[in-house]
Formats: C-alpha cells, structure tokens, sequence
C-alpha cells in the first residue's frame, strides 16, 4: 500500500473529487502558490485559476460567497488557513450555512466543505493555535469532521464533498506532515463513524485528531503495565459515532475522553453525559476527561506545553482511573 | 420620457405590479394587526418602485437576494403571494414550509434565494451565487438588494470588492429609504454614500430616483446589459419608506411633517399619473387596483384558514449526515 | 420593596453605573432611540450623545472598537441587539476582547460588557433566537452572565461592568416584561454565585435565564405530587458555581439540567460532566438534561415549540429520573 | 526639500532609527535560523521608512496599533529592544512575558497597543482607542498601521466609517508593500485601492513614497496636525517588502528581477544618500550603523542566555472573575 503524508492524502482526495465532479471548486487566499501549508500544491495547474480561486484576505465573503455557490449548484471547498480565522466569518457559517436548507424549508441545499486548519502548532501562540470543534458540534445543520491520518484525510475529505449538507473539516497542523498508508482500492469511509484503533479491556481511551495518536501511545505505555485499554478515534463530532463508544465502555467499563480542545464545555462534556446517561449502573468510575485548562494559549514553550497533552499524562490518568495508582 | 414612447403595456403591467405589493403588505399588516402574523414585519410601502423597476427586468432563471424588507422584491420576481402570505402566518404552503416567516421568504422555484435575517449577509452570498453562475458558465446574472443601513457592513467592501476582481455578473441594489431603523441613515454613514463607494471599488454606479419606475426601469435595462457584458454594477435607488421600521413602529423619531410631505411621491400615485398623462383610461388603472385588493383578500383569506404544519416537520430538512431524525437514540 | 420589569432593572443598573463612573458608556444601534427593546430609553437625554453612542450598523466595529476603547480605561457596554449578531464580531470577542489581557501579557485590561438579548422569543426564527452560551463558556478570558430575574439583571449588570474582564451579558429576550421586587439597598451579587431559588430534597433542579422560571414552576407541580424539588438558578456560566450545585446534588442524589440552548455541546454537558467526576458513588441517577434538539428554531409555533421546554416536560422528566414513573 | 532646510540632526536620527530596525530584524532572522525565535516572524526589511517616518512623530502618550508586520513600528515608538527580543524567543523579560511573541508585541508604557495575528483586526481597535481618547478629552491621537492586504476585510470599511462619524483623533496608515503573503495585492484588491477607499468614507488621504523618510516624515506631521483639527485620515506609504512573507519564505513567486530592482530603492541607502549630500560625514553614518549592529548583537546575546517563563506563569493575566488558577477545584 502507498505511503503518503495526511497534507499529501488531503491533496490528493481533493484532486480525485475535482477531477470526478466539474462543480467542486475551492477558494481561499495564496492557493494559487500551494495554500499556507502546501495543501494545494500544483491543484491551480491542474484545475486552472477558476476552480483553484486566489481570494482577497476577506473570509467573511470567502466563506459568505461559498454558501450563495453551494446553494447554486457547486460544491465550494472553502480554505480558512487557521481555524482561529474562520471567527471572522461566524455569521456567514453558522447564520447562513448551517440554516439556509432549514429556513427556507428544504429549498436550499449547502454542499460546501470549510477546511479549518486547527490546533497547536509549536509557539503558534494565542490566536494561530485554538480548536473549537466544540462550538460547531453544537450548531444544527453543521457536520464536524477531525481527521486524524493520513487514509482518514483522503477518505473524509472526499466524503464531505460529496455530502449535501456544509462540512466543518478539522485537519490538524501538527499532522501535516504525519506519514501512513493509503489504499486507494479501500471504499470511502461513511461520515459519522469512529474507528476502534486498538482493542483493549480495561479502559477506553476516546480521541480524535492529533489527540489520537497521543491516545494509541498511551496504550502502549499501559500495556507495558499489564493494562489493556481499548483506543478509538472518533473522526466525526457531529455526527458521532454513541453506538462504537457505548458499546466499548459498556465493555471496558472505564471512558477517559482526550482533546486538545479547552475541557470547560469541550466536547469531550458532551460525550461524557451521554455516556453517563446511557450507561450508569455498568460504569466502573465517572467518565474522564483530560483536555486543556480554561487558558489562552502560550508563545513560549514552557506555558504552552500546559495545553499540551502527552501520552504520559494520558496513561498516568487512566491507571488512576481504573484504581491502579492513586490519586 | 415622452408620451410617444412611453411603453403603456409595460407600464400599465408595473403599476399593476405595484399594486399588488401594496395590497399584498396591507393585507400582512392588517394580519399582523390581527394577530396572525407572528413574527416581524417589514413593510415596503412607498419603495414598490425600486422593487418593481428592478424586478420586472428579471428573467425566472435570474437569481436574486433580498433582505427582511423583501416582500416587493419577491412578489415581483414571481413568487406566489399566496404561498408569501401563508409563510408569514406560519402556514403549510408556505414558501418555507412555515420555517422562515417574512424575514426569510424565499422561491428558489423563481429564483429568489431568500431574505435575510442578518443586514449585508445578503452580499457575500449574491456574490457566491454569481460565481457558480461563473463557474457553470450560464448565461444569467444575480441581482442583490439592500438597504442603505447595509453599506456599513463589512460585507458591502468585501463582497463588492470580490465581484468586481472576479469579474461577477452581480447588480447590487442599494435600496436607499433613508432609515436604518429608527435612525436616519446620514447620521451613521460617512462620505457620499453607497456609489461613490462602490466606484471606489472599481464599479460602476449611479444614483436613479427610486420613486420613478420608469427612471428605475430604465437604468435597470441599461445596467443589466453592462452587467453581462463588464461584471458588476451598482444602482442607488433613493427612495423612502412611508411607514415605520416594523409594521407596528409608529416611527416617531421622524421629523414632522417628513413622511406627509413624502406621501406626496408616493411611487404609485407617480406611476398612476404617468399612465394617465400617457392616456390609459382611469378606468382601467381602478381595475388594476380592484384587481390587486380581490386578489389580496383572497388570499389572506386562505392563509388564515390554512392549518399550521404539523409539529414534526420541526425535524426535517435539518440536514442528511447526523439528521436529528435518525441521529437520537 | 419597588417592583419593576427585567428590561426596567436593566436600564436602571447602567444608568446608576453610568453616574457613579464617567468612563462608562455604552454603544450600540439605535440606542438614542432607546434600543430596539426600549432597554435605553431615555438614557441618551441624561448622559448625552457620547456616552449614549448611536453607531451604524457594523457590529464587527462595535465589539472591536469596545476593545480598544476598553484598553484605553473606559468601561464600554456593548449592545449586539440580537445574540445572534454578535456572530458578525467573533473575531473581535473571542481573538481580541478575550486573548488581549493574556498575549500581551497582562499589558492590558479588557473590562467591557457585550450584551447580547438572546433566546426563543415567539416566531422570530432561525436567526434571531439562539441561545450560544456554551460556546462563550468555552473561551478563556471571557465571563458568562444569564440573569433571570429583575433584581438580579440590575446587580448582576452593575457587577459585570464593574468587573475588569470581558463579560458575555445574555439577558433573556422573554423576560423583558418580567416583574419582580427590586432592593436598591441590597448589596450587589458576586459574580459567579448561583442562587437556590427553592429547597428540596429529592432532586435538583438546575437551570439558568428563562428557563429558571419553567423549572420553579415544575417544582410547583412536583410538589402537587409530593416530590421535593430544589430549584438552582445558575446566574453564571463563567465562572459557575460548582460548590452550590454539588452540595445540592450531593444532598438530593438526582441532577435535572434544563437550558433552552441545544442540548448537543450545550453548557448541561458541562455541568453534568463535571457532578457526575465530583459526586460519582453519590448519585442516585446519571446526571440528566432536558434541552432543545439540535435543529435550528422554526417560524410557525407548531415547530417552534419543539425547542422550547415547558413546566410540564421537566416535571415529568424529573418524575421520570427519580423513578417515580416508568420510561 | 533643499540642502538648506534639510534638518541633519533629525535624519540622523531618523537613520539611526532604520539602522536599528534593520539591524533588530536581521538579527531575529539569524535568531530564527538558530532556532532561537520559535515562531513564524515577518520582517520588514525594505519599510523600515514608513515605520520610522511615522512613528518618530509620535509622542509617548499617542497611542500605536501595528500589525503582524510590527517589529520596525514597535522599536520606533520606543520599546525596549532588548525586551522584544526576549519576547521573540519566548523568554522571561519579553515584553508580553513570552506569552505573545513577534506577532503580539506590545509596549502598553510607551502607547503601543499591539501587533496583531488577525489581519485587519487592529483597525477597529484603534477606532475604539481614539473614541476612548475623545471622551476623556485627552489631547492625543491614535496611528493604525495596516497593510494592503487589509483593505480588502470588512474592518476597513466599518472602521474607517466610524471614525470618520465619530470625528476621531485617529491616522490610519496604509503600509503598503505590494504583497499579501504570496500573493500580490493587486491582484485581488479592485478599483484604485486605499486612497480612493478612504476617500469614498469622506476620509481626506494621500499616497506617499513610503521608502523616502523624508516624505513620509512630511507628509506625517501634516496629517497629524489635520487629524487633531478634523478628525481621521489616511496616509498610503508605498513600500516594497524586500524579504519574504516570513523569515523563511524565500518568495519565489516573485518576478525575476523584481527584488533586485526594488534593492536600488532601500530606504537606508536613500536616507544615508540625502544624508551625505546634506553634508553629513560618512564616518558618522558608519558609526551610527556600527552602533545599531553593536546594540542588537549585545542584546541577541542577553535575549539568548534568558530562561524561558516558569510554566506556571500560563495560568496568570488569563481573567480576574473566574481565574483558572482559584476556579479548578
Ligand atoms: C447584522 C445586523 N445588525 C442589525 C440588525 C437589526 N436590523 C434589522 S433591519 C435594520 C435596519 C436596516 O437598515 P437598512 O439596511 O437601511 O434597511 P431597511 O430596513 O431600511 O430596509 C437593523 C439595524 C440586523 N438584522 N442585522
Ligand atoms: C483575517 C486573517 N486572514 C488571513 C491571515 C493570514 N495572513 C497573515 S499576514 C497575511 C498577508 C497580509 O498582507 P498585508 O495586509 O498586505 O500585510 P503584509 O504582510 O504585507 O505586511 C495573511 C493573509 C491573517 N493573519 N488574518
Ligand atoms: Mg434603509
Ligand atoms: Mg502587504
């Protein structure tokens, strides 16, 4: 199977759906020179300067004039360059996009995907850093997408475009550069269902994005222990996957939840309550969450690693959850 | 304009146009009055021609963006004012299924791709609207009305600004009543106002006496030809609303005297006196009116007496992937 | 004791801020004309055009520009007119307004109040009736207030805008015309200090701004038969009042969260996560939320009422929860 | 401007000035190379005139907003270089206590109210800094820093309306080096761009050659006088960005040639030229460079050998209601 990076998966699952479908186009400033990170590289020979637009630095119509273009018949992939960005085009997303099928009674379709860009990036600092899935998750009419690999990255990507309904698409920047397979015979992957990435017995460790991987290596630290924990990557927050999840914890009887994200109204908040909901009398402790504390992020390493995640952290808080250390 | 070329078929076609919004927005006002309308409205009287010189010009494939005061434009565009009324009663059969209400009145059937709940959102997406049309290569333009309270939006810069570097074929409609709300507009907007910033953007632009539906008319024709040929343009109409902000704003904050003194170019009496000038018998204009008011009443009259949807619907139409009907468990 | 509205103690509190302090003044539409609730009337003819600031229809201008006026020593009240326009200046609220005082190192003091009229008030639809609290709750720097009642919009106001941090200020659209005793003597409430409104012992009943007065009247009902409620008006979000809330729910062992906000990512799952990490053992049932569907807010009140909560469902549902009927 | 009236003692000092900036950047750059600088930084080599010709007409207590392009601005309007390079390498004695880095510096004690990561996000800002100034009667202005690229994001429009409504003591500066990242602006900015925009919003503004000192120094206390007696206007300062978008972007988009030529345009040579045909001695220019490079080595070298920030530190200036250092329990 091929190798490739999940910016190069993100490349090409794009290019595969331009290709399959003349109306999918995307725009957004400097794509024309490859996007910031090198997303689009080569896309504007490809595809010419209408369907790889070079845009102003105007993300309100960037993102604005994406849902008049969906609601035409294209499918607009919309490129935020950081998700921290994309705040200044709210109301064209969340008034406009995630509503227009609903308040005009079903007349409308929004087929458009916003690529955000999200995450810790080393000393990105306070305004170049956040991630806010949370706040998407929580508007109808959105669906939240977090890729965390390389094959995720291709086969979301082009599921999102193909869907009818608007698309918050959540790369990572840390995963840029992340390595892995990709089948290209492999079907596409539905949206909305998560991956159970390791099996495991003891406790489940729920994650997403870059998160994940700290995830999965946390699983190895506790193994190394004698501990099982299952591992899963959820890939959507909206929708997201409460069969995969409860049936895992149902099974574990542990749920440590791990985001990036800041914990206070995380979304990790949502899943712990449903699972809580759903599950209470067979869960063996309350469902966990390690995430963020409730502060902007730091430029300088020190302070900004108190937003960071590690594996250690993970595996120290779940053998404290299953009672093998205590507090 | 003189009486020898003055179109009296089309005009006489205008003025029934006209009247038909106004009997459409009496006919919601009193509804509100009664109760039945529930939400907000906001009534254009005294703009019905700036919504018609616009509108008339309009193929059914060409699109067009509208704003809470929309009920003209969509009218005008051809949506069915009984489908209109039962939205803004809350109705089935409403444009919207009743989800709107007139704040979002929308047929895209028409191509009316909505009112709009947000001053100046209209922009970016008219202007996203026009890419596609760009894009698919078809040969049809869009047409974006907004207020005067809406050039201070961001969106007025941005999206104008994108029109014109994309080369789009977008009319903006600067539909100048002179308020935003309950403030005169002047008060809040600095320099010559939406032409001068719209030249400079790099657009064409020009001022028309928004009253006059032939002037409106006229230069619509004109900019809808240098649209398809040049991208985008933009067409002030000054123009005043009669009433207040909201159909039940009793618009104190007027000077007295300013809105008696307006009445005087009420846009349908101008348009009436023009037809008569031109010689169409005042028979003939009283039947138009007859007409508009029956055709009002009667519809107002179906929408009251149409159910309301049924609770249900309240999910549906939410979206495909993670649709609330499937999506709790 | 005087009685007067929610919207009156709203405009006395500013009014009375606005003699104690000059640098205080407030911007908005139409707030010469008294505010399209009326919630300024008369307060342009004592404090003048400048500290009473008719501006034009830019929001993106009138939160950012509070920033900047608050980092040069005034005290600015912003008002959004509808909740729901505030998305027009998230850039300027969530990457300025609530990040200045940290990335610059606390150089800066941010002390503005946005107020923003928010929730369902009868057939305004899709874009002018959301509730987006959690989303505010979920940003670092920022403080959330949703006053319920008349006397505690004045104080509550008073304190956010004597408070030195960007307060998110969410009085409630349907409570404009609520009457309640108002106590010019009393001293004004900290910020962050939830309230119980009525004691009981069998579960506990938690909600926040209009909601709080479906939830005292449910209690009314339980009460009718024989089941003790304790109602808890939350006040703040940010910060919230975890002591109350757990000791209430350590006492009576059930947790019943009603918000009118979507019940996906909204601010229940916050608080339901965190009773069930702080009380797990102690609690009789899962922590359980009653909230809107995620699906945007219709027009016709047939479909409208779908997202409102009434008296009667959290009755039943607390009925439910502490097994007094069946599922 | 003849050899006569040519103030020596001011453009030295101006030249001093550039050379630091110059000279602070340059060893960023070599700072960023090592590792040093953790961020992305966006050097102004090639403007240090706009920065310099602007700022040094500033008084203490006026009040600066600059932009992610903010390094030359700061220095100028008088913070410390010493803790700007801290605050680029993330140390203890940054300016923002290593919280912001290079696209958040800010000197609150000299009136520089901070760079920006969002494009356009300073404009509205500095609006509501000179309404501040206004209500409190003080007599100080505000000067907004922009670049070209942030003429086409809403901000300017709502802005630069509102200053102008308020009447406020505000100069929006136009720091225009032909660039948005990698692309060029003219490219995606219509019509005839910042002069005729702000003009359109009643704004009085001019274009200056923003890589002669002199001019721009002219130009600057001109406006600034007008401003204190007319309210807001704009200076467009032509520029060009001899490096890339960041320290590390080589800026192969460019035409061939393009930067070669624009190097015969430095804004240091011109200075040190109008210098010496002024009379001034070589050798005191070369001290003055010497000088610039000697402060900025020494105080690369302090900014080096700092400790990063206590981790704890993370948790400070975040909120005094609801401070997550009492708030987690
Ligand atoms: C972004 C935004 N801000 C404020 C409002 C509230 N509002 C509704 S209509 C209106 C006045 C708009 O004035 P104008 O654009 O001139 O249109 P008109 O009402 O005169 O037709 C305002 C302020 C809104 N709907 N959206
Ligand atoms: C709102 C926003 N959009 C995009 C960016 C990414 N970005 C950073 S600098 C830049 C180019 C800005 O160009 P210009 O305003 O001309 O300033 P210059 O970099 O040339 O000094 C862009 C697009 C941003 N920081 N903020
Ligand atoms: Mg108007
Ligand atoms: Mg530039």
């Amino acid at each position: 199977m091929k190798q490739m990076t999940y910016l190069e998966a993100g490349r090409e699952g794009l290019a595969e759906m331009m290709r399959e479908d003349p109306t999918v186009w995307a725009l957004g400033e400097d794509l024309g020179r490859g996007g910031v990170f090198g997303q689009y590289h080569g896309l504007q020979q490809e595809f010419g300067k209408d369907r790889i637009a070079d845009t102003p630095i105007s993300e309100s119509c960037i993102l604005g004039s994406a849902v008049g273009a969906a609601m035409m018949g294209t499918r607009p992939v919309v490129e935020m360059r950081f998700a921290d960005f994309a705040l200044c085009a709210v109301d064209e997303l969340v008034n406009q996009a995630a509503k227009a099928r609903y308040m005009f009674g079903g007349q409308a379709r929004v087929p458009m995907v916003v690529r955000e860009p999200s995450g810790l990036w080393r000393s990105s600092a306070a305004q170049h850093s956040q991630s806010l899935e949370a706040w998407y998750a929580h508007i109808p009419g959105l669906v939240v997408v977090m890729p965390a690999t390389p094959a995720d990255n291709k086969s979301l990507l082009k599921q999102a475009i193909r869907c009818d309904d608007p698309v918050v698409y959540l790369e990572h920047k840390d995963l840029w550069a992340l390595q892995g397979p990709v089948d290209d015979d492999a079907p596409d992957l539905p949206l909305g269902k998560a991956r159970i990435a390791r099996a495991g017995s003891q406790i489940t460790l729920l994650s997403w994005s870059a998160m994940f991987h700290q995830a999965m290596q946390a699983a190895e630290l506790l193994a190394a222990q004698g501990v099982s924990a299952e591992v899963i990557d959820l890939r959507s927050l909206w929708p997201w996957d409460k069969a995969t999840v409860c049936e895992s914890v149902g099974r574990t009887g542990h749920l440590l939840i791990v985001h990036e994200a800041v914990r206070v109204g995380g979304f990790g908040a949502e899943i712990a309550a449903t699972v809580s909901e759903k599950l209470f009398g067979q869960l063996k402790s309350a469902p966990a969450r390690l995430a963020a504390p409730r502060i902007p992020i730091s430029y300088a390493p020190t302070m900004e690693n108190e937003v960071r995640i590690s594996a250690e952290q993970i595996a120290a808080a779940a053998l404290k959850q299953i009672g093998k250390i205590n507090a | 304009m003189t009486a020898s070329n003055f179109d009296r078929t089309r005009y006489s076609r205008f003025y029934s146009q006209m009247l038909r919004i106004r009997a459409f927005e009496q006919a919601a006002i009193k509804a509100k009055e009664e109760g039945l309308v529930l939400g907000a409205i906001h009534p254009s009287i005294g703009q019905e021609a700036a919504a018609v010189g616009v509108c008339e010009n309009l193929k059914p494939d060409d699109i067009l963006l509208s704003t809470h005061r929309g009920h003209g434009h969509t009218l005008s565009k051809g949506a069915s004012p009984e489908a209109m009324m039962r939205e803004l009663l809350g109705k089935v059969g409403g444009n919207c299924g009743g989800k709107g209400g007139s704040m979002h009145i929308a047929d895209f059937s028409v191509g009316m791709l909505g009112a709009n709940g947000v001053v100046g959102a209209n922009i970016n997406i008219a202007v996203g609207a026009a890419h596609a049309i760009k894009l698919k290569g078809e040969d049809k333009l869009v047409v974006c009305i907004f207020g005067d309270g809406a050039i201070n939006r961001g969106p007025f810069l941005e999206g104008l600004n994108w029109a014109k570097i994309f080369n789009l074929p977008v009319l903006f409609v600067c539909e100048d009543n002179a308020y935003s709300a309950t403030t005169h507009t002047r008060d809040t907007t600095a320099g010559e106002g939406p032409v001068a910033r719209a030249k400079a953007l790099g657009l064409e632009a020009q001022s028309i006496d928004g009253n006059d539906v032939v002037a409106v008319d006229i230069a619509t024709q004109d900019y809808i030809r240098r649209v398809k040929m040049h991208g985008p343009h933009l067409l002030h109409l000054k123009t005043y609303r009669l009433g207040g902000h909201t159909s039940t704003d009793a618009a104190g904050y007027r000077p007295t005297g300013e809105a008696d003194e307006k009445w005087n170019h009420d846009p349908l009496v101008r348009c009436r006196t023009l037809l008569t000038e031109a010689g169409v018998a005042v028979a003939e204009l009283d039947n138009l009116e007859a007409d508009a008011s029956r055709e009002m009443a009667a519809i107002y009259a179906t929408a009251r007496d149409a159910p309301f949807p049924p609770a249900i619907e309240a999910y549906a139409d939410v979206q495909d992937i993670g649709d609330p009907r499937t999506e709790a468990f």
